[in-house]
């Protein structure tokens, strides 16, 4: 079977420091995948690169055996990659329910007038975010601002998502319901690639984990006997592998 | 040493902090706890930025009256802050960004033992002195944020979710550092998600919630809380 | 107001304006064409830099560029043809030009804009007198003010109607959304580029035309006469007055200070400069937002807190 | 030939370098796009016409009046005017857009008062016009005298800039004013010094200007521009990188005008402004 | 109704790019025969009774807009008897159409006459006082074989001019007239407005093995050009620059060294009329006159009160008789042919303290050439 999704060779240099060092991955249809790995071992990176943010200096990217590596950004995200970011980012000046009509007006699939607005607020409510459409998005708080992200990642129905650290900065009641939430997107199908440095979250949401450890990928399988490598306990986990 | 009495904060029409009080200890640390949007970090502003306070309260630490006083004179009578967000001077390098941790007059005589210090406590940064901050990865910047405030020598270090996006190792790291912070007495007043490890820390805690202070304990009376479990332990 | 209503009121606004150049004499019809140029640089402007946030002081290389054209083709063809040409050589420069210029952002964009005038400005003198060895060109088009203030009325119509459809459609999204954060644009499938472009080619075209209607008014025409960058700031600053995020914001920037320049050079004449920078001063600090948002304002407050509509535009 | 005309490049370069300095300061560190810049630069020409014509006071020393006094009006400037700009906007676009508007109003003001006190026509005096000879090419040495001191104050604003705490301090206020408070530095107080620091320089400029060119209320602006455009090549508030671009692009017109055509210098100064851009959008230097 | 006064208006750059030239030259002499005219009773009319002006004088910020609105407002608001010219070439032949409809004539004393064919015919009331371009170029050309002839020039001459419709226009002639002279032109280079440094372009002067250097430039340019020659010690034999070097101020730019220098214009210094002109000046505007535009434009306004004591204030007749008639003036008698005078000075030199007339040679009042230049002290 041909992977949906499939990285090879992968690399990235900022200046002299090598981010992304030849990673090779392949995610299946409806697939789960927790990116784990140490503070700067360059999953932000890939991210970055799938979603075309910067261009790699080698390697290839593919998305249901279409080529995603040298497309611009915007191209990409028509292709049905979906992306929130580490640190929030919305468009201030548009109303909650615009930032979701921003990715349905544009993103793959477009759709416009009243069917986008019944996608935008299906997405908001998806996100729990039910009758906040009309407001600002400087009035929210942080954990609403990202779930207005997540809507409007998810909101154009992509065919891959990529979640860096969505689930930051919640409380353990908080995160709960955050992992409920991804689950609820993971059983509709979706297929989602997951940076999280949450381990309680990486084991309810990821049947699979891939760890990168200075660019380079260090393990890749079943996220038990991921987090049970010795490699990875040693430069990720720490005292955290018992808990 | 340091306590705020009524302290409230409002942006706009919204009231996001209703005349909380509350008091550290020397050596002592305190955990906030509070759910998304409770006013956590609002609170650390409150303490920290003479504008953004309401009329009428009052901060006093090691017995004089700071309430009034600017916040970039705060450091140097010996509040450090790490702020939501880091902070951190992200076009600088890291060796930059700790020198600049010693701009108070205060920290500037013994700003190479500090240095010493806190390149041991966060080994890594050692190695990458030279780097630009804004290209390390968010948890680098996390240690280079709290490593800067610990050069500037405080008697009272507040952090606003100081393991927000780091590694499990590293957290624990941070947390073995803090620890060895507290023991050499600076006080803390941490909020953090965390709860575990905040409480493991801290000595004491404040509930908040909307903006108010609704309960407050030792650690293990807070752990022992059914109300906390439920809320903030995911029990 | 219902949509039908506001068509209403506009076709009137519109009617009663096409009408004005007959109730007024020679030197009021010179005035309107001044008022209506005013309004047509300053919502151009605004077309394009009001949303995405670039500050543009291009302004007059577009509005040189059509004087110019019409300068150098009159007599070869009807004036309607030299307006399309001069568009479309303003098109083409703004492309060309915004492809190149288009990914700087924020302050480095000012500073090539500021310059872009100039360098047309220069390259044209150096053709001229090098290749053509000429420099002064003569226009003998005879065009009444009142058709002129006719055309740029036209001018001024098309412009606020394309932002309108703009801020009413999918675009509208789109440029908000580039002024705010152009990595989200382009991560929603915002062709960021290609949007940019087509505004500034946009507010280009208008600005262009601007130049080339007006130039038979002048007879005279050479490089440093047409390429006067105050007519850059002019134009910004009268946006920026009215608000120029804005529909019609440039117009409620554009009308006063119009005739308060207008005002200014008939009553002090040797003050004017020291006037005028007082005033862009008291502006930016009395009408910090623009005066729609200052009239939202007091609106909101006169009939409470629940009138405002926090949505822009 | 091409020897001399490099010498003229470095010199006149000298010239743009001096006053470019004094605008990223400002720009780089108060963050303040001063557009009467120039206009300052001006006020630096006048007073120092003034001083030589009404007190005879010779030009060099009256470069002790005059920068003190330009670094005053900025100082001043930008209490009463710039300050509350910075402090009531939420975004620094605001901030950007704001001082734009207020020195474009400044830049009207003062071409207006000059024109009042000294007429449009050309101010100037003559004064150190002795011609100095380098590598066989004849220079006033006015301009000299302004090479050396682009070169001292840059230089020197350079390696105070990287290697003092001063500088350190002017860094970070330039990069995250907003984080200053967080290790004790007052925003505020860097930001003006910085200000006023780059009003003097400015005078300076003005000064050495006029020792060897009349001028005339209006040409500040045309100051502002190749400034600015040095500036950005160098790299916002990089002073070597203000002095390295100044000195290029000196040397660029000075070899257009003798190679190519005089006509084309400005265009090659935008030629090589956009192409630095685009290549290195944050400055040669970055 | 009975009339007290006639109204004058007048737009001029009074600040903006233009201002330098403007308000050298242009509105000093305006303010002067106003005073000259009020102090002396007003303007006389054909019946003996005399009128006071009334002067309504806008800015035009230097746009040509303004100058366009300006003549709008003055003729339908202010509703004037006659308008002054603005300054420069550009802004009058902005004016031009506009006076025309309006029946306005237009004496434009700070314009050479535009190389428009025909340009007497489509405006047969605007009045070109500086002459044409041609003139100035014949008249220096002439100069130059005569002292080629004399053996006093190697007939080679360097020649520099501003990218402006003035620069071009007189190197243009200029061109045409040396090759007819047989002058040989070794350089011959254009630059920018705004151009500060000359010291590449004089040293290629210096290096072309001319003896004789001519410059067509802007007041702010012949400063720079002039400190420039002096500090690289460029001094050839003949050396001419353009608009600025009659200045007053001129000299300054040398710390008084300029003797020699030549460049347009000039003046008779031994007409009393002119000294008394020049006094005059100096005690009611405060300064001195430049010596090339300054006489011409108070000359042209001196026409303009003959022409209306002659005729009144009817604009038409005015326009015939400024076409036609010959007036008495500071300069001397002038007669315009094809509406531009035939006896100008287009030729001077300083010597001494004066920027004399050198050129028609001949001419009554024409001073002998200093050749060659002494050099720069
Ligand atoms: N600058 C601001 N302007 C307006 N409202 C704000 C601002 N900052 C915070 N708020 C509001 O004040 C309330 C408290 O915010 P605060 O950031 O203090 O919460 P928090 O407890 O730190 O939450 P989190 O866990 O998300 O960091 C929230 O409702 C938030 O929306
Ligand atoms: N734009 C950039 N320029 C230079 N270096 C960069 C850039 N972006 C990232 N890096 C470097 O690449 C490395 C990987 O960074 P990345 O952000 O991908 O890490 P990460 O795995 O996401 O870490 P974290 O878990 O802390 O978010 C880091 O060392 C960082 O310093
Ligand atoms: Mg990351
Ligand atoms: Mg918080």
């Amino acid at each position: 079977m041909r992977a949906m999704f499939e990285i090879r060779g992968l690399s990235k240099r900022f200046g002299g420091l090598q981010a992304v060092k030849a990673v090779d991955f392949d995610l299946a249809e409806g697939e789960v995948v927790g990116l784990l790995g140490p503070n700067g071992s360059g999953k932000t990176t890939v991210m970055n690169l799938i979603s075309g943010v910067f261009p790699a200096n080698g390697g290839s990217i593919r998305l249901g055996g279409r080529r995603l590596d040298g497309l611009p950004a915007h191209r990409i995200a028509k292709e049905g990659v979906s992306r929130t970011f580490q640190l929030v980012r919305l468009a201030p000046s548009l109303s909650v329910r615009q930032n979701v009509l921003l990715s349905l007006s544009f993103g793959a699939r477009p759709v416009s007038g009243r069917e986008a607005e019944r996608r935008a607020d299906e997405a908001l409510s998806r996100v729990g975010l039910e009758g906040v459409g009309d407001a600002r998005v400087p009035d929210l708080n942080y954990i609403d601002q990202k779930r207005v992200e997540l809507a409007r990642a998810v909101a154009t129905r992509p065919r891959l998502l990529l979640l860096d650290e969505w689930l930051a900065g919640l409380n353990p009641t908080e995160l709960r319901a955050a992992i409920a939430l991804v689950g609820s997107l993971r059983d509709d199908g979706a297929t989602i690639l997951l940076v999280e440095h949450i381990m309680e979250a990486v084991r309810a949401l990821c049947p699979r984990s891939i760890v990168m450890r200075a660019g380079e990928k260090i393990a890749d399988g079943p996220t038990a006997e991921v987090l049970n490598d010795r490699r990875v306990v040693e430069a990720y986990l720490g005292g955290a592998a018992h808990v | 040493m340091f306590e705020a009495r009524s302290i409230s904060v409002r942006y706009g029409k919204h009231l996001a902090l209703d005349d909380v009080s509350l008091e550290v200890g020397t050596s002592e640390c305190v955990a906030i706890l509070g759910a998304n949007g409770a006013g956590k970090s609002s609170l650390l502003r409150g303490l920290t930025q003479a504008g953004l306070r309401e009329r009428g309260g009052v901060i006093r630490h090691r017995g004089e009256d700071i309430s009034a006083t600017n916040d970039f004179d705060l450091v140097e009578k010996g509040i450090a802050l790490v702020p939501e967000g880091r902070g951190v001077f992200a076009e600088l390098t890291v060796d930059d960004n700790l020198s600049l941790g010693a701009h108070p007059k205060r920290a500037r005589e013994s700003a190479s033992e500090r240095r010493a210090e806190v390149l041991d406590l966060f080994p890594k940064l050692g190695q990458r002195l030279a780097q630009t901050v804004g290209t390390m990865s968010g948890g680098e910047q996390q240690m280079v944020a709290v490593a800067r405030a610990l050069m500037s020598r405080p008697t009272l270090l507040l952090l606003d979710e100081p393991s927000l996006g780091l590694a499990p190792i590293v957290v624990d790291e941070m947390f073995a550092a803090l620890h060895k912070v507290r023991d050499s007495g600076v006080s803390i007043l941490i909020v953090e998600q965390n709860v575990r490890a905040s409480l493991a820390l801290a000595a004491r805690g404040y509930v908040l919630e909307a903006g108010r202070i609704v309960g407050r304990g030792s650690s293990a009376e807070l752990v022992a809380d059914p109300m906390v479990a439920k809320a903030f332990l995911g029990h | 107001m219902r949509p039908a209503v506001s068509a209403l009121a506009c076709a009137l606004l519109v009617a009663g304006l096409a009408a004005l150049p007959l109730f007024v004499g020679g030197y009021g019809q010179g005035v309107l064409v001044g008022l209506m140029n005013a309004v047509v640089l300053a919502s151009a402007w605004a077309l394009f830099s009001g949303p995405t946030k670039y500050v543009s002081l291009a302004t007059v290389a577009f509005f040189g560029i059509g004087a110019y054209t019409v300068a150098v083709l009159t007599e070869t063809m009807p004036f309607g043809a030299i307006l399309a040409v001069a568009g479309a050589i303003g098109v083409a420069v703004a492309l060309l030009v915004g492809l190149a210029t288009l990914r700087l952002a924020g302050v480095y964009f000012v500073i090539f804009s500021f310059g872009l005038a100039e360098l047309v400005r220069q390259i044209i003198t150096w053709f001229e007198t090098s290749v053509n060895r000429t420099l002064g060109r003569y226009i003998f088009i005879d065009l009444s003010a009142t058709a002129i203030y006719w055309m740029l009325l036209a001018l001024a119509v098309a412009v606020i109607g394309t932002r309108w459809l703009i801020e009413r459609g999918r675009l509208g999204l789109a440029v908000h959304a580039i002024g705010d954060d152009e990595i989200v644009a382009r991560h929603a499938g915002v062709d960021v580029t290609k949007v940019k472009l087509a505004l500034f080619a946009l507010s280009a075209l208008a600005m262009t035309l601007a130049g080339a209607i007006q130039a038979p008014r002048w007879t005279y025409v050479e490089p440093s006469i047409v390429f006067n960058p105050n007519i850059s700031f002019t134009a910004l600053i009268m946006a920026l007055l009215g608000g120029a995020t804005r529909l019609w914001g440039p117009v409620f920037g554009a009308v006063p200070l119009f005739f308060f320049f207008e005002w200014l050079s008939v009553t002090m004449p040797g003050q004017f400069s020291i006037v005028l920078g007082l005033t862009f001063i008291v502006i930016v600090f009395l009408v910090p937002n623009g005066v729609l948002d200052l009239a939202e304002k007091g609106l909101r407050k006169t009939r409470g807190p629940n009138a405002g509509d926090a949505r822009h535009v | 030939m091409l020897l001399s005309t490099l010498v003229f490049g470095v010199v006149l370069g000298g010239t743009y370098a001096l006053v470019a300095l004094g605008l990223t300061i400002q720009y780089g560190v108060a963050r303040i796009m001063n557009l009467s810049f120039g206009e300052v630069v001006m006020f630096g020409a006048f007073a120092t016409f003034v001083l030589f014509t009404g007190a005879s006071l010779s030009p060099v020393l009256g470069l002790f009046v005059v920068v003190p006094l330009a670094f005053a009006i900025s100082w001043i400037l930008y209490t009463v005017l710039m300050r509350p700009l910075v402090k009531r906007a939420r975004h620094p676009e605001r901030v950007e857009i704001d001082s734009i508007l207020v020195t474009f109003g400044l830049l009207f003001l003062f071409q207006g008062l000059f024109t009042q006190a000294f007429g449009s026509g050309y101010t100037g005096y003559g004064w150190l016009q002795a011609p100095v000879e380098i590598l066989g090419a004849r220079v006033a040495s006015g301009r000299v005298l302004g090479l050396g001191l682009a070169c001292l104050i840059g230089l020197g604003l350079w390696a105070a800039t990287t290697r003092t705490r001063w500088g350190l301090t002017m860094r970070a206020v330039a990069t995250r004013p907003a984080f200053a408070a967080l290790v004790g530095i007052d925003e505020n107080r860097v930001a003006r010094q910085a200000f006023a620091l780059g009003g003097a320089i400015a005078g300076a400029g003005g000064a050495i200007l006029s020792m060897y060119q009349p001028v005339t209320p209006i040409d500040g602006g045309f100051l502002t521009m190749k400034a600015l455009v040095i500036v950005i090549m160098g790299g916002i508030g990089n002073m070597g990188g203000a002095l390295a671009a100044g000195l290029i692009i000196g040397i660029v017109e000075a070899l257009v005008s003798y190679a190519v055509d005089p006509g084309l210098t400005l265009a090659a100064t935008y030629a090589i402004f956009l192409a630095v851009l685009l290549w290195r959008p944050k400055g040669l230097f970055a | 109704q009975e009339r007290s006064s006639v109204r004058i208006g007048y737009v001029v750059s009074q600040t903006g790019v233009n201002a330098a030239g403007a308000t050298t030259t242009t509105i000093p002499n305006y303010e002067l025969w106003v005073h000259d005219v009020n102090a002396a009773g007003g303007l006389r009319l054909p019946d003996g009774t005399q009128l006071p002006i009334e002067v309504v004088a806008y800015d035009d910020r230097s746009q040509t807009e303004e100058v366009v609105r300006g003549i709008e407002r003055l003729v339908n608001q202010d509703r004037v008897d006659f308008i002054l010219a603005p300054w420069g070439t550009g802004f009058n032949l902005a004016a031009a159409p506009l006076m025309a409809r309006f029946g306005y004539p237009q004496i434009a004393s700070s314009s050479i006459v535009p190389p428009i064919p025909g340009i007497h015919e489509r405006w047969p009331g605007a009045f070109w006082l500086l002459g044409t371009a041609e003139d100035y170029a014949h008249a220096f050309a002439e100069l130059l074989t005569t002292q080629k002839q004399a053996g006093a020039l190697n007939g080679r001459i360097a020649m520099i001019s501003i990218a402006d419709g003035f620069g071009i226009e007189l190197a243009a002639s200029a061109r045409k007239a040396f090759e007819e002279a047989g002058i040989e032109i070794v350089m011959d280079r254009t630059y920018p407005l705004g151009t500060q440094d000359f010291a590449t372009l004089l040293s290629e002067a210096q290096a072309s093995g001319a003896d004789a250097f001519v410059a067509y430039s802007y007041p702010g340019d012949t400063f720079a050009i002039t400190r420039q020659a002096r500090v690289s010690g460029y001094n050839p034999p003949i050396f001419h620059t353009g608009v600025g070097t009659s200045f007053p101020i001129y000299p300054q730019m040398a710390e008084g060294g300029v003797e020699g220098v030549m460049s347009l214009g000039g003046i008779d210094v031994n007409r009393p009329e002119i000294q008394d002109y020049i006094r005059r000046h100096q005690e009611v505007i405060g300064k001195l006159p430049d010596a090339w535009a300054s006489p011409v434009i108070y000359s042209s306004l001196q026409m303009l009160a003959q022409a209306i004591e002659r005729r009144g204030l009817d604009r038409e007749a005015v326009t015939q008789e400024l076409a036609s008639g010959r007036f008495e003036t500071i300069l001397g008698p002038i007669q315009l042919v094809d509406n531009a005078p035939r006896d100008l000075w287009y030729i001077g030199q300083w010597q001494g303290d004066h920027f004399v007339a050198v050129a028609p040679a001949g001419r009554e009042g024409s001073a002998d050439l200093v050749v060659p230049k002494p050099g720069w002290n």
